[in-house]
């Protein structure tokens, strides 16, 4: 197992974690923000991996596992939440939601 | 023995309050009965109290009563407390007496105006604040009966308010006056900042002990007390509220603006006249002040078409003889002066009241005539008056005060024989300005048939039918002009010159406050002569040319009169040297402008401007709020962005 | 520094760059679950053999799964996105990853390697000092479930 | 750890159980009445339980929990708020066709969330908290189906809390890289010697938290939100989860400010965290929140934005005292605290209790006449309004004072000077409220009504009209927190003290 | 305790009339008509005690002090309820007392609805300034002076006239903004205080000579300035009065010029002069700047004015340029003056708003405008308003000529440029006195108006402080010397002070 430097892991998941800031930001359809949000937060998960090999200790996966049932409790709600709303608007365009 | 002088001023007081709290519902007698008497009973006691002040003179020949104490702090104060020395007896007697004659005139003369009460409470509360102004110990309380006088005035003059015109006058004559006693009041701060009191026999001493002769405090004292004076006497350059003050009634214009208010000034520099003699070049301008004030009324009475215009700037040249007397440092003169003129001027405002009155409320002597045969006793009564002032015997009246006035004028230095030119001038003038009135007045036919009056108050038929003639008037307007003829007869013989063979009593009598001035050095009897005669000469010479000049101008047709009238220099004598034009220029029209342009606080503007800003912000943020959770998001990023960048920068 | 971690590195980056491109939400979820599959190859590389199945199962399966159901059930329309629209974000996260980088390049580059945690570990781990935290975890579930459940209920 | 430590465990449990025992019996009763009961039964005994753990501080549970006199505070006011807020719940969800078990279950929840979140001790649990307060809220926010507001309301806060919970997270993971510990009072000890790596992640984390206390810039969402959701969440989202933010806050950094004079000191022998800019970060926060939030109000004509801005600028007058340091500012904190809670509840329960099924009532124009038409509803909700305003007579006066001489104490002028500014601008849109409420009665007296709300179902308009349960019990409610506001502002010598014990205890 | 009682009466009062007027409105009305007789008797007893102390000498020379109430409040941060009388806050208690009961009377048939709340918040104000007046502890003083506005605040916005809102509203935003600057002042110096001393308190006696660096000093000051400033008003602060004074009631308009306003006053005096000697002297050039242009400025706006009551507004905001100067000239003749120019200004341009507010009872306009002539219809009024327009004028014989003479002689030996220029202010006050005097009750009439004159209870009312005003005004000895003792000290921490 050849040993891979925590710091180019972390480069790479600050690389992932800005890609889905900038989707969150930019993609209009709800479902992607969605997506784009799950891509920032695996891409933490995969930071804390890394944390934890770097001290070769087991709190880092231990804490991407509490992440993983974060994500899906919220993925859950989102989605369901996503759908009222579709049923509502016909459209999941961001864009397209009242307030302000 | 004099402690009960106090009563002098609150008789007035109190008949001023009862007509104020009752006035509505007395009866027109009672309230003649309560006015007139409660002046009445004041000139007894002033009689009485100067009975006693003469028989029994006080030590240092002035009493003073202190009431109480007014403000009591350390460095200031100044008490409630009257003062009774022979200048104070002498004006007491005039305010009281001549007072007194005026109410009682005034009696018949209002009877027809509505808000008679009112006009007898507004006398009152004058006579009494003129009694405090005289009688006053301190020059506050002094202060508090010259602004009270003031005040009168005003109401008085805008008696008839509901026309606009006469509150115009009357605010004019307030707020000049005003101006007048602001610099008085300022001068006040310095005496009582430097010399730490307001007592006048205490000023008089501390201020010859701490200032030199000449020294600027005393200088400026004495300027800002001349303001004061030129203020309320009408004198150069605050003299022109006093020819409007005529839209009052005829008795006030005889009280208030001839016999009594107007000398408060003349009495004021009197009083502090210590002040004065310390400082030479003031009272170099107070007799410049007087002389130009003789010539610039009196030629602006020659031209005046009003009958008691005419007798307003006849009072302001006057008033210029007092001037001049006190800048020539004869103080007994002056108050003499103000004694005589209080008579005949009186006289000659009350005679033209009934003139008036016949006239129904007609001003204008062109549109008299003819008077001398309708009313043959308001005639005489007032052709003593005219001789009165113009200084032509028999009367003795204005002709010993004003000789005095002159003879002294001569023998005070150099710059003495120019003042008495001008005197002598201005004498020419005098005679010349009443005789034109006289002449135009009562002489000839009637010309105008009376008018419709011009509707002050009342339709004064009544008025009319009873003013035909001061005796068909009965007692109660004749008596007045009577006495006050009388009076001009022989009040001259109070101070008859020396050479003539007569005792300068008035002049002896204030000898205790006020030193003779230069009269102590009684020139010779020949320059007595030729001063009074060259003076006579002057008068009398005024007397044809008064009658050439009235001839002339009733020959003319309409056209040629009116053209004449409408001469520049005309206009410019009747409008009285255009004081009021340039004062408007310079003072009226800015101040309105500047009020006008800002009616609506600038300042407040600024603070709209702040509010403004709040709301603009507001508004600027509030599109931040456009609902996007993706822009929201971007928000939260950019923090993020700025707060790591914080983190590491810093 | 090896080829693997490198190589799906990069596969990770380019699958993520696709999906947040992708018109089509099906098509970003195939490539979704490609980079998660690239990042649970990292994190084996990195001795997490654990968890890397965990991102296979959990993420790349169910929950990826949950988005295809809801994919599914409303169809799959494209929202047009404006090229203008991308500068900004672009911008910011580029700073943000410059500060990154600049953090962790003046870090020990090449440092320490990795020591392997196995899965036993992490058990003890969970059930040891973070039992109350597994017992959250379980709350946090019923939550979303509870919120899911009542979201999804159909008028009654 | 020992078996005094589970002490500190026990509201917790009691708080896991009622929540369980909520979702039991809506299975069987669909009574909403019950769930009510039920809820509140196990709040008062949480509430109870923490009056034990009171005494046997400090208290450690393994690593993720640790239990001192301020969390005990926090505690405190999240169980009592939440018992308000059950409350005014339960008037506003009768007549909308629903039991409410599941409702009660997810305020239970998010409760618990709230307490472990105050409570926590590590990254793990300070994490777990936040997610389980936020993911609760999202089904609460987006409660009413029917509603599109909101569910839209919902989404983006789910969303939202989605992207900063991965700051958070990844902001944790970097801080754990660069120092090895994921113990959260690491935090106020991290320097420039743990290279860069950490600041930087402590930075991220600072993302997440200002989500939750939505201070500028994260504050976008507020008014949205606030206006989607139901009145009584977003009495909740208001008090409850900006609350336990601020505690776990205090307790986290509030010790890297301690005895420092703030910014203007940043010399002085300043604890690292200090040298690292981030008292200028806050300085920064607070001062744009208190600006962004009352001028942002000005011009806003719906209630519950208005309290949303506001709130935004409450947050920043009481970032200013968590700036000052020490422990006059954690008492000046907590009293705000209490203050804060107190009239924001007071103000939606009057809200919640005035809205129809059909409608919240947020419209300023729902308010004209309200006076006329309730006076006593009128008078609590003008209290509460002066209160956050901070005039005298009200907890607001007496909380802005303390934080006023916090910031004094330490030296933090400007901070002082702008929270003046801001009171005065705040008066504006308070007095705008009042006005309207008594403008309204004047009309009506002209004989021109505004636009009243319907009288039914406005229980708390008549509290004292003898209505039975649900609105009684909101009326009494308003009423004890009106009181409440009062006595704070009138005499709060014997509260200090409490908060004082409460501060020092442990701590 | 009396001291106490002083606030406690219209409250307790306040409270229950407007409890009891849900049975009859006239409880509430005669209820804080009581109260403000029970003050006015307290005052009294009060006052003839002081009276004896002064006589008597029995007054301790060591405390400033005519009585003292001090109870802890919240002691953990040194605050306590203290309350402390002088003979300042005695004559500014007495006036209190008597412009309350005269805005009750005043208003006893113009108010119909909602009568019970507008009693009670009429009472609450009372209570508010009675406390600024007593506080001695600066906490407590700011709790009182925000107290003061919100009652203040419903007053004007429930039951002022057409722009009644905005003005209420501007009001509030003005003396909040002075307020809260002046809690931050507070706070500071007490913090100050406490790092000097070790102990953290607000009482006044305590803090006062507390030593603090020029710069520190100046800013906690300013602090303090501003808001009395706001209140008094100086000249550029000045612009909420207008507003405040035009749209309020009567009775309001009345506790506002003749209380409100004299807070800001007595604020100087009290705190911002003995807490900061040294910046309060090197703020003298500018505080007697604004006075003078504030004498001139708003003698200027009034006469541009045709709204009587924004004519007042304006005068007032003339008047007390008078006491600004006064109190910023350091002399004694001036500040005693200025205190004076207070209570004279209270009840004079209270007894001007009670007449306007008559006036516009009857023929529902204040434009001036529309009104003229009007000495016919109601000679009475005519009479109280010339007399009030005389007391506008500062005539001798009226209090209002003592007080501002007095200013004027204290100022002159500081600066004669001020002086004149108030002089200048005198003839302005003149010009627009007698315009108003002019424009509504002589000349002709330009509408038809067939009112009712003054009704017998406004008649006594206006009769009574017309009395009053006369009577100080020949006899203001009495107040003078209550006040001297207070001036005295002052004047003796002010470094240049204690001229004569």
């Amino acid at each position: 197992m050849a040993s891979v430097s925590p710091e180019y892991a972390l480069l790479l998941a600050g690389v992932l974690f800005c890609l889905g800031l900038v989707g969150v930001i930019v993609r209009r359809n709800l479902l992607f923000i969605l997506l784009c949000v799950e891509i920032m937060l695996n891409s933490a998960g995969l930071a804390f991996v890394v944390a934890g090999a770097r001290w070769g200790q087991p709190d880092g996966q231990v804490m991407f596992i509490f992440l993983l049932t974060m994500a899906a409790a919220e993925v859950a709600v989102g989605l369901a939440l996503l759908i009222l709303h579709f049923n509502r608007r016909k459209t999941l365009n961001a864009d397209m939601m009242g307030g302000g | 023995m004099l402690s009960w002088i106090w009563c002098i001023p609150a008789l007035p007081f109190a008949g001023f309050l009862v007509l104020a709290v009752f006035g509505g519902r007395l009866s027109r007698t009672l309230t003649a009965v309560i006015g007139a008497g409660s002046v009445g009973l004041s000139f007894l006691a002033a009689a009485a109290a100067s009975a006693l002040f003469v028989s029994y003179p006080p030590a240092g020949s002035s009493f003073t009563l202190l009431l109480w104490q007014w403000v009591n702090m350390s460095g200031f104060s100044p008490a409630i407390s009257f003062t009774l020395d022979s200048l104070s007896v002498v004006m007491i007697l005039v305010v009281t007496g001549v007072g007194f004659l005026i109410h009682l005139y005034s009696t018949r003369f209002m009877l027809d105006e509505e808000g008679y009460s009112r006009f007898f409470a507004y006398m009152n509360l004058f006579v009494g604040s003129m009694l405090i102004l005289v009688m006053a110990e301190n020059l506050l309380l002094l202060y508090l009966g010259w602004e009270g006088v003031g005040l009168c005035s005003y109401l008085l003059i805008g008696f008839w308010y509901t026309d606009p015109e006469n509150g115009r006058s009357a605010r004019k004559a307030f707020i000049v006056t005003r101006i007048g006693d602001v610099s008085l009041s300022v001068a006040l701060f310095i005496i009582a900042t430097t010399l730490g009191t307001l007592d006048v026999r205490e000023i008089a001493q501390k201020a010859t002990a701490m200032w030199p002769v000449g020294s600027t405090l005393a200088v400026a004292t004495a300027a800002l007390l001349l303001g004061g004076a030129v203020g309320k006497s009408a004198q150069l350059p605050l003299q022109t509220w006093l020819p409007d003050a005529m839209a009052g009634p005829s008795p006030v214009s005889a009280l208030i603006h001839a016999a009594t208010m107007v000398t408060a000034g003349v009495y004021l520099i009197a009083r502090t006249h210590v002040l004065f003699q310390l400082a030479p070049a003031v009272l170099l301008a107070v007799a410049i002040i007087g002389a130009a004030g003789i010539l610039i009324a009196g030629l602006s009475a020659t031209t005046q078409r009003n009958i008691k215009r005419i007798l307003a700037y006849s009072t302001m040249s006057q008033l210029g003889y007092m001037f001049l007397a006190l800048g020539v440092g004869a103080w007994s003169g002056a108050i003499f002066h103000l004694v005589t003129h209080a008579f005949f001027k009186s006289l000659l405002f009350l005679g033209a009241g009934v003139v008036i009155l016949a006239m129904n409320h007609e001003h204008d002597v062109f549109a008299m005539g003819g008077m001398a045969r309708k009313s043959p006793f308001t005639f005489w009564t007032f052709l003593i008056g005219a001789f009165a002032l113009a200084a032509i015997p028999p009367t003795t009246a204005g002709l010993s005060s004003k000789d005095q006035i002159l003879s002294q004028a001569w023998q005070s230095g150099s710059a003495g024989k120019v003042f008495w030119a001008l005197g002598i001038a201005g004498a020419f003038v005098t005679s010349v300005y009443i005789f034109r009135l006289v002449f135009i007045v009562f002489g000839g036919k009637p010309r105008a048939a009376a008018p419709a009056g011009h509707g002050h108050g009342a339709p004064s038929g009544a008025g009319v039918a009873a003013g035909k003639d001061g005796m068909q008037a009965g007692a109660v307007m004749g008596l007045p002009l009577f006495l006050l003829a009388v009076l001009c007869l022989v009040g001259g013989f109070l101070s008859f010159p020396q050479f003539l063979g007569g005792k300068p009593i008035l002049v002896g009598f204030l000898q205790t406050t006020l030193p003779q001035g230069s009269v102590a050095v009684e020139s010779s009897v020949q320059t007595e002569w030729m001063l009074s005669i060259v003076a006579e000469a002057a008068s009398l010479l005024g007397i044809p040319v008064a009658w050439l000049i009235v001839r002339r101008r009733l020959r003319m047709p309409a056209t040629a009169a009116a053209s004449v009238d409408n001469a520049a220099h005309v206009r410019f004598l009747q409008s009285g040297w255009g004081f009021d034009w340039l004062y408007d220029r310079v003072l009226v029209k800015p101040f309105m402008l500047l009020a006008k342009v800002n009616a609506r606080d600038v300042v407040d503007r600024f603070f709209d401007g702040v509010g403004g800003l709040n709301m603009l912000l507001s508004r600027g943020l509030r599109w931040t709020q456009n609902g996007r959770v993706r822009w929201y998001a971007a928000g939260a990023a950019a923090g993020a962005v700025l707060i790591v960048a914080a983190v590491v920068l810093l | 520094m090896n080829t693997v971690f490198a190589l799906s590195a990069v596969v990770a980056v380019a699958a993520t760059v696709l999906v947040i491109t992708r018109r089509s939400a099906v098509h970003a979820l195939l490539y979704l679950v490609v980079s998660l599959l690239a990042v649970a190859v990292i994190m084996f590389l990195l001795g997490a053999a654990f968890v890397a199945a965990l991102e296979v199962i959990i993420y790349a399966g169910a929950i990826m799964v949950l988005f295809v159901f809801v994919i599914m059930l409303i169809g799959h329309e494209s929202i047009a996105m404006n090229p203008r629209a991308w500068i900004g974000p672009s911008v910011m996260s580029a700073v943000l990853l410059a500060e990154l980088a600049w953090v962790l390049a003046r870090g020990r580059l090449g440092g320490a390697s990795v020591t392997e945690v196995g899965p036993k570990q992490v058990g003890i781990a969970l059930f040891g000092p973070y039992l109350l935290g597994a017992e959250m975890a379980a709350f946090l579930l019923l939550a979303g479930l509870v919120g899911a459940f009542h979201l999804g209920r159909r008028r009654n | 750890m020992s078996a005094t430590d589970l002490l500190g465990l026990f509201p917790l449990i009691i708080l896991a159980g009622a929540s369980i025992l909520v979702l039991m019996a809506a299975a069987f009763i669909r009574r909403l009445v019950v769930s009510f009961v039920v809820t509140l039964v196990g709040l008062v005994a949480a509430l109870a339980f923490v009056g034990i753990a009171w005494h046997h501080l400090p208290l450690k549970v393994g690593a993720l929990l640790s239990f001192d006199g301020f969390v005990l505070f926090g505690f405190v006011l999240i169980l009592a708020a939440t018992v308000f807020v059950a409350i005014s719940s339960w008037a506003y969800l009768r007549g909308r066709d629903d039991e409410g078990g599941d409702y009660y279950f997810l305020l239970i929840l998010s409760s618990l969330g709230a307490c472990i979140l105050a409570a926590s001790a590590a990254f793990a649990s300070f994490f777990l908290g936040l997610e389980l307060l936020s993911v609760s809220l999202y089904a609460l926010i987006g409660w009413r189906r029917e509603r599109a507001a909101g569910t839209e309301a919902a989404i983006k806060y789910l969303i939202l809390a989605g992207a900063t919970s991965a700051f958070v997270l990844f902001g944790m993971a970097l801080i754990y890289e660069a120092t090895g510990s994921m113990d959260l009072f690491r935090l106020a000890r991290i320097s420039s010697a743990d290279g860069l790596i950490a600041p930087v992640g402590l930075a991220m984390i600072l993302v997440g938290i200002g989500f939750k206390l939505a201070v500028v810039p994260f504050h976008l969402w507020t008014p949205d939100v606030y206006d989607g959701a139901p009145a009584p969440v977003t009495a909740y989202i208001a008090t409850v989860s900006k609350g336990a933010m601020v505690v776990v806050l205090a307790r986290a950094l509030g010790p890297a400010f301690v005895g420092n004079g703030g910014v203007s000191h940043v010399s002085t022998a300043a604890p690292p965290l200090v040298a690292a800019g981030f008292p200028w970060v806050f300085a920064l926060i607070a001062g744009l929140s208190m600006f962004a939030g009352n001028l942002l109000a000005l011009r806003e004509k719906n209630v519950k934005r208005i309290l949303a801005y506001s709130s935004i600028a409450h947050l920043g007058y009481i970032l200013v005292a968590f700036l000052a340091g020490g422990p006059q500012a954690l008492r000046a904190i907590a009293f705000y605290l209490v203050a804060y809670f107190t009239m924001t509840l007071g103000a939606f329960a009057v809200i919640s209790a005035l809205s129809s099924p059909e409608k919240d009532a947020d419209d300023l124009e729902d308010y004209t006449g309200l006076a006329g038409r309730s006076p006593w509803t009128a008078a609590m909700l003008t209290t509460m309004l002066l209160s956050l305003a901070g005039l005298p007579l009200t907890a607001g006066f007496v909380g802005k004072f303390l934080i006023l001489s916090a910031g004094a104490g330490a030296e933090l002028w400007t901070l002082a000077v702008i929270i003046a500014i801001n009171g005065t601008i705040s008066i504006f849109y308070y007095l705008k409220i009042v006005s309207v409420m008594f403008r309204g009665a004047e009309a009506a007296h002209a004989g021109s009504t505004g636009h009243p709300l319907p009288a039914e179902p406005a229980p708390a308009g008549v509290p004292m009209s003898g209505a039975v349960g649900a609105p009684l019990l909101a009326a009494i409610a308003i009423a004890v927190l009106a009181l409440a506001v009062v006595a704070l502002g009138v005499y709060p010598a014997p509260f200090l003290s409490i908060i004082g014990s409460f501060t020092a205890a442990g701590g | 305790m009396m001291l106490a009682l002083l606030v406690a009466v219209p409250l307790v009062f306040g409270l229950a009339g407007w409890a009891l007027s849900r049975r009859s409105t006239d409880w509430s009305r005669w209820l804080t008509l009581a109260a403000n007789a029970v003050n006015l008797v307290i005052v009294a007893v009060l006052w003839a005690g002081a009276e004896g102390a002064f006589t008597m000498g029995t007054q301790p020379p060591s405390s400033p002090w005519l009585a003292q109430v001090r109870w802890p409040w919240i002691p953990g941060l040194g605050i306590s309820f203290s309350l402390g009388l002088d003979g300042l806050s005695l004559a500014l208690l007495a006036l209190t007392a008597f412009l309350g009961i005269a805005s009750v009377l005043a208003s006893w048939k113009s108010i119909k609805e909602k009568a019970g709340f507008f009693h009670f918040n009429l009472a609450l104000v009372l209570a508010g300034v009675n406390g600024v007046f007593l506080a001695t502890d600066l906490f407590l003083f700011a709790f009182f002076w925000e107290l003061m506005l919100i009652p203040m605040y419903f007053l004007i916005d429930l039951w002022g006239h057409e722009n009644r809102h905005r003005a209420a509203v501007k009001f509030f935003l003005f003396t909040q903004v002075g307020g809260l600057l002046m809690l931050v002042s507070i706070i500071g110096l007490a913090v100050v205080h406490s790092m000097a001393s070790g102990s953290l308190t607000f009482e006044y006696n305590e803090l006062i000579g507390t030593a603090m660096s020029p710069v520190v000093g100046m800013m906690l000051m300013l602090g303090f300035f501003v808001a009395f400033a706001v209140k008094l008003p100086a000249f550029p602060l000045h612009t909420w009065l207008p507003d405040a004074h035009t749209e309020a009631p009567t009775a309001g308009s009345v506790i506002l010029a003749g209380l409100l306003l004299k807070t800001g006053g007595y604020g100087l005096i009290r705190f911002a002069l003995p807490l900061f000697p040294a910046a309060s002297h090197s703020i003298a050039p500018v505080a007697i700047a604004m006075a003078v242009a504030g004498i001139i400025y708003g003698g200027l706006m009034a006469f541009s004015q045709s709204d009587m009551k924004r004519l007042v507004a304006y005068s007032s905001v003339s008047h007390l340029g008078f006491v600004l100067l006064g109190i910023y000239v350091f002399t004694s003749q001036a500040l005693s003056g200025a205190v004076l120019q207070m209570v004279s200004h209270g009840i004079s341009t209270g007894a001007l708003f009670i007449l306007v507010g008559a006036l516009q009872d009857r023929i529902h306009t204040r434009d001036m405008n529309r009104m003229g002539g009007l000495w016919k219809q109601v000679p009475r009024m005519g009479a109280a308003g010339l007399v009030l327009a005389m007391a506008l004028v500062g005539l001798p014989g009226l209090v209002n000529f003592v007080a501002e003479f007095l200013v004027l002689v204290g100022t002159w030996k500081v600066s004669m440029a001020a002086t004149v220029l108030a002089g200048v202010g005198l003839v302005i006050a003149t010009v627009y006195a007698l315009r108003m005097i002019q424009m509504a009750f002589h000349g002709g009439p330009r509408e038809k108006w067939d009112i009712p004159d003054l009704s017998v209870m406004e008649t006594c009312v206006l009769f009574v402080m017309i009395g009053l005003l006369v009577g100080l005004g020949l006899f203001p000895q009495p107040l003078l010397q209550i006040v001297d003792k207070v001036v005295a000290g002052v004047l003796a921490v002010i470094p240049s002070g204690g001229g004569a």
